[in-house]
């Protein structure tokens, strides 16, 4: 709170930029929710409404050329790593111009343009990647840095152990943020960890780690700012615990037995968007037409995007088999790139039945 | 007694925490949560944390803490939420569970029941759809179920839990709603035995079709409408697929001298696989065509509804498989 | 020039290594130690420890991290230090490293390399004795090599690291010290077609022995005896377990009418089911017996030495198979 | 040293004992080199020499009732658990009268009459048994304490993150041993973790852990005395990090690239027996002739034992499939018990066929 009161509304353009892009994961997962139960969405919905100051303020900590490994609740993540939001919901839709062509689903984003690596249903199960990924780029000398985000819930896995770890071990620039929301579906902190306060677990193995306030997007867009100039100069691993709070239920099949009603709205009065909202207010750095505005502007990008989706068309099942090895071309070279295949000479076919 | 197969997994659950205290159900969101498909609600009301035992995320660790819980003379039913975090308990399974009776010289038998979500089939994209039960069914030490009936999904889990050595029961996601009756005195079943589900009367040209688990409906809904074709088939719901029950499906097919294995696993190396070997081995001179295998396409599943669905077994596929094997009567 | 299977691979992991500065090699005791069964010995003071990259013991960290670092454009080879290993990476090998280029619609090919030794025959007991090649092979997006000869020994990793998709090199434990010569210029093989190391020339009763790997060598010890009983062979190294290529297999069957399929895997849901469940789908008229199948048996690989050799396929048990196909002649 | 030189030796008895436990595992390992050079026993063999105080000091804290569960390199924790040298060395000649009937051999060691659970040769395989041991005396309120043994290497192992957070989470009667013999075969502890603070490690689980020397059977003894009375009076889960060193190669196969012959000899200086032997000496509480005594008594135990396995006999080939699935009686019951089998009322036999 204090970040947003002393200092984060100096800049009032800033502010409300970042305002507008919490805005926009918000629309983005209400309209996701809207469209599930009109079922134009399927497979299981994770949404991200309460945590958008965690990606909102990471993300602007990194440049084009950095990476961004993420898990099953990533539209925001995506959205805001420049996945346009149109080729997300397409994706949702099953529908070619998906931007996994339709393969991939809610749980399954990817972009190699903007460097976005998923989208992982397995928790925990992007933790190596992001280790691998910092790694090359460590050996190939390039200043770039890898973000991953994951759960409190992945902290139990012995993939998050072996991932923290290495990082430190040699010393790889990395980002781990964890969106610390307090449960793992069902399951609070306190029943899954002996040892709660994750940013200590982290420093645990000598990795710089520290707790922030998750709903302060401008606390968490500091910190981050923070961490990735450490890593990128060589700082070695870094980890924040971005303390927040899921709004809503774990997925579209959670009847939420497992906590109150009133600690939801208790949180609910920490609303990352209301807080930065009400601050900008305060300051009168948020004129109601301004305010209007904005939402307007995202409510139409959304729309935008519904539409996209919807005029989208199926990729063809003749396709179905494609993408299980990369395609080869009739000179028996490879013909994707994929972002780091090469051609070579072979001959023959990897086909789709072993 | 109408009830779902869920039902008649909580039921079964309950009753073996009532029979017997030393069993216990645990993993991950099993209590609070009432379980990720709802199979336990309601059970950590009944019986409390200890026994309905929520778990962190540590598939490896928590099944290996079974395993030790075994040894330790329990009766531990270990809920992995669904097969596909299942790969990261596979050191614990195959290297310990399976292995500690033989390595121990017969000193240490692990008596764990493990139950796991299996299958596609609800658009839950690549990391959310394998069906390896039968991939599982390859390590010796372990003994695989897959209910697929609402009599099965009540009894077997009984049936498990006497057993002295490591069982997996695998349960289709897409089972979980199926509505039907039930004997109210349902209990343990057999579970060394196939099931012959529908036995062809003779008439016209017949066929078996083998299959177990979340396809099971769909190849009933075949052999129904095979039938209108004047096809008449045995039907064999495989229930256990290690140890193979082999004598009733030779038994069929040497009536039938057709077979049509169905299932959900990839084509390749999948339990379709040894099944047509073995036809093929002892009643090789018995057929009249080859064994015909409907299994899903080999890439991971997808997303898309349309792309999952031409990737998996359809009513479709099956009988154009069954027409090959009759049309192919040399 | 005389080598050795582990030279062989040795030269390949430096050739590769000087080819193209982005392979580096990763994995337990890779690199001070020499790597535990020597095959990268002086390497790291040849490469250095960047390249030749000392992990902790942490398999599903390390292989995810190759994964990793294939995507951001390096061509990792990553050694665990055996397929028993393994088991703990299952999750960063099948849900990543094999479902990454599908379920990104194309986007994020893994050009990863994983290396294993693999396999029983050294009296290592259960749980490190296993040969899970034939069951990787079950899975969608790998490719699965098993070099068996001086020549795959020295020529599959670079062709590997030219595949933009993930590859993993199964090494028998047995080979490494095999000797023999290999051309100087030995180099990178094609990895599409599996090989005719023995083609029976008509006289006599015919068969097609099948195998890889590690019972390549026995299964040619076979061939041999067999020939002095008037029995005939088509030898073939399948080289590749996934994909398997079909048509050498069918090609070779549809001169012997028979076939005999040898591998180290445990029997039920063996690769050996699955090509004897291909041959009878697509030769089935042109078979004279059944497929014989020779596997392990199916327990979990004991120490003791007899009891070790009772439960692997041997030289005897393949000339028995064999018999028996060319007897059954129905 | 201290607690060698000021309180060990002031029962001189006791102090024999542990100096004759400690022999008694140095020539058992001694002679399974000398057979295994001889090819009597084969496959991997890992050998306990200089570690012999860890699992002598901690044995001594031990009740018949409680478990043991250990590694690959277990062959002395297997003798001071009560198994004997003659089962011993028989199951590493593959004799049907070795502990496992052959079946096992050097790495997998077993014995339910002692509750000795292995052996295990997959690194930190046994942590999450441990684990469940000590959870089924949990629950069934029984006062048990579970031991489990493992190098510093397993430490990296997810594994060994999962068992500590489940041990310290539920508080289970569950002792950890790290034999921290600075080397994973040839991977120095440096070179595997980025904290090579092992007990510190543990801590970070909210287990009470601490460091002990591991070359001075009293200290561990001491330190295991303490921690088991703890783990037993309900005091939740314990951490030991012993500090050893292993005086010979990982395994026969070993050519020891990896460390300097002089870091060798800097260690053998510490030899857990001789300084035992050496304060006894220097108290006056070991004669020559009880020195020589001992050494002879400890020669005949492993010369009988060596007797015993030579003249075992080797598993008949038809019981090869046994042990698969648990025997299965006349009447469908379950004949063996394994400890915890019972009979049932199934029919039908499961066959090794698969
Ligand atoms: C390895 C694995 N185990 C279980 C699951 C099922 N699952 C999906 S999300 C989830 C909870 C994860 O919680 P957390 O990491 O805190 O992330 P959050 O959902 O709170 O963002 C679980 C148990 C899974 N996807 N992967
Ligand atoms: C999961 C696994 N990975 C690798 C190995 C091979 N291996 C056997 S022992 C060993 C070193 C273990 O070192 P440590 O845990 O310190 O025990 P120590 O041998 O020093 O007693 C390794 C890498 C294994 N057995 N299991
Ligand atoms: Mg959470
Ligand atoms: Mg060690």
């Amino acid at each position: 709170m204090s970040t947003l009161k002393n200092q984060g509304v100096t800049d009032a353009e800033h502010a409300g930029h970042l305002l507008r892009q919490m805005l926009r994961v918000r629309r983005l997962e209400e309209k996701c929710i809207e469209l599930y139960s009109a079922a134009k969405i399927r497979g299981f919905l994770h949404v991200y409404i309460g945590e958008e100051a965690v990606a909102a303020g990471v993300m602007e900590a990194l440049a084009p050329e950095d990476a961004v490994v993420a898990t099953y609740r990533e539209h925001g993540h995506a959205l805001l790593r420049r996945v346009s939001a149109g080729a997300i919901l397409a994706e949702m839709y099953g529908h070619a111009e998906g931007c996994c062509r339709g393969r991939g689903g809610s749980m399954h984003l990817f972009d190699a343009a903007t460097r976005f690596y998923g989208g992982n249903a397995i928790v925990a199960g992007g933790l190596p990647l992001a280790v691998g990924l910092a790694l090359a780029d460590r050996m190939a000398g390039r200043q770039r840095v890898t973000v991953c985000f994951f759960g409190e819930g992945a902290v139990a896995e012995g993939e998050f152990h072996e991932s923290m770890n290495l990082a430190a071990l040699w010393q790889l620039p990395v980002l781990f943020c964890c969106e610390n929301n307090l449960y793992a579906m069902g399951t609070a902190l306190g029943r899954s960890e002996s040892q709660t306060d994750i940013a200590l677990k982290a420093a645990a193995y000598e990795i710089s780690a520290w707790a922030v306030d998750g709903m302060d997007v401008l606390a968490v867009e500091q910190a981050a700012g923070r961490a990735v100039d450490a890593v990128r100069s060589g700082g070695g691993p870094h980890f924040l615990e971005l303390r927040t709070y899921r709004f809503r239920a774990h997925s579209m099949f959670d009847p939420e037995l497992y906590r109150e009603k009133s600690e939801v709205a208790q949180w609910m009065e920490r609303d990352p968007i209301s807080l930065l909202q009400g601050a900008m207010q305060e300051a009168g750095q948020l004129p109601e037409e301004d305010w209007a505005a904005l939402q307007a502007d995202v409510d139409a990008e959304i729309s935008t995007a519904v539409g996209f989706a919807e005029n989208g068309t199926p990729e063809p099942v003749s396709e179905l088999s494609r993408f299980v090895y990369s395609d080869r071309a009739e000179d028996g070279g490879y013909t994707g790139d994929g972002g780091t295949a090469e051609r070579d000479t072979r001959s023959g076919k990897g086909g789709a039945e072993g | 007694m109408k009830t779902t197969y869920r039902e008649a997994m909580r039921a079964a659950l309950r009753d073996a925490m009532q029979r017997d205290e030393r069993v216990f159900l645990m993993g991950e969101d099993v209590g609070r949560y009432g379980g990720s498909f709802a199979v336990s609600l309601g059970l950590l009301e009944e019986f409390g944390p200890d026994r309905i035992r929520d778990t962190p995320l540590s598939e490896s660790g928590f099944v290996g803490a079974g395993i030790g819980a075994a040894l330790g003379g329990m009766r531990p039913v270990v809920e992995i939420m669904t097969v596909n975090f299942s790969l990261l308990a596979l050191d614990q399974i195959i290297n310990n569970a399976a292995t500690l009776l033989h390595m121990s010289g017969g000193q240490f038998n692990v008596p764990i029941v493990i139950r796991m979500t299996t299958g596609a089939g609800r658009q839950l994209g690549a990391q959310h759809s394998h069906s390896l039960e039968g991939w599982y069914a390859h390590i010796p030490g372990l003994r695989i179920l897959t209910p697929a009936t609402l009599a099965d999904a009540r009894g077997m889990l009984w049936t498990a839990l006497q057993d002295p050595d490591p069982v997996l029961i695998f349960e289709h996601g897409s089972l979980y709603n199926m509505a039907g009756d039930l004997d109210d005195d349902a209990g343990p079943v057999d579970v060394d035995k196939a099931a012959l589900l529908r036995h062809a009367d003779g008439t016209g040209e017949s066929l078996t079709l083998i299959t177990y688990g979340g396809t099971l409906p769909l190849v009933l809904a075949a052999a129904d409408q095979l039938a209108e074709e004047g096809i008449d088939t045995d039907v064999i719901d495989l229930r256990t697929l290690r140890p193979l029950d082999t004598h009733t499906i030779l038994d069929s097919v040497a009536g039938t001298h057709r077979a049509v294995v169905v299932d959900e696993g990839w084509r390749s190396g999948s339990i379709s696989a040894e099944i047509a070997a073995r036809i093929c081995e002892l009643a090789f001179f018995d057929l009249d065509a080859p064994v015909e295998r409907v299994c899903s396409l080999e890439v991971p599943v997808p997303y898309a509804k349309h792309l999952e669905e031409a990737a998996l077994p359809s009513v479709g596929r099956v009988m154009a498989a069954a027409r090959r094997a009759v049309g192919a009567n040399g």
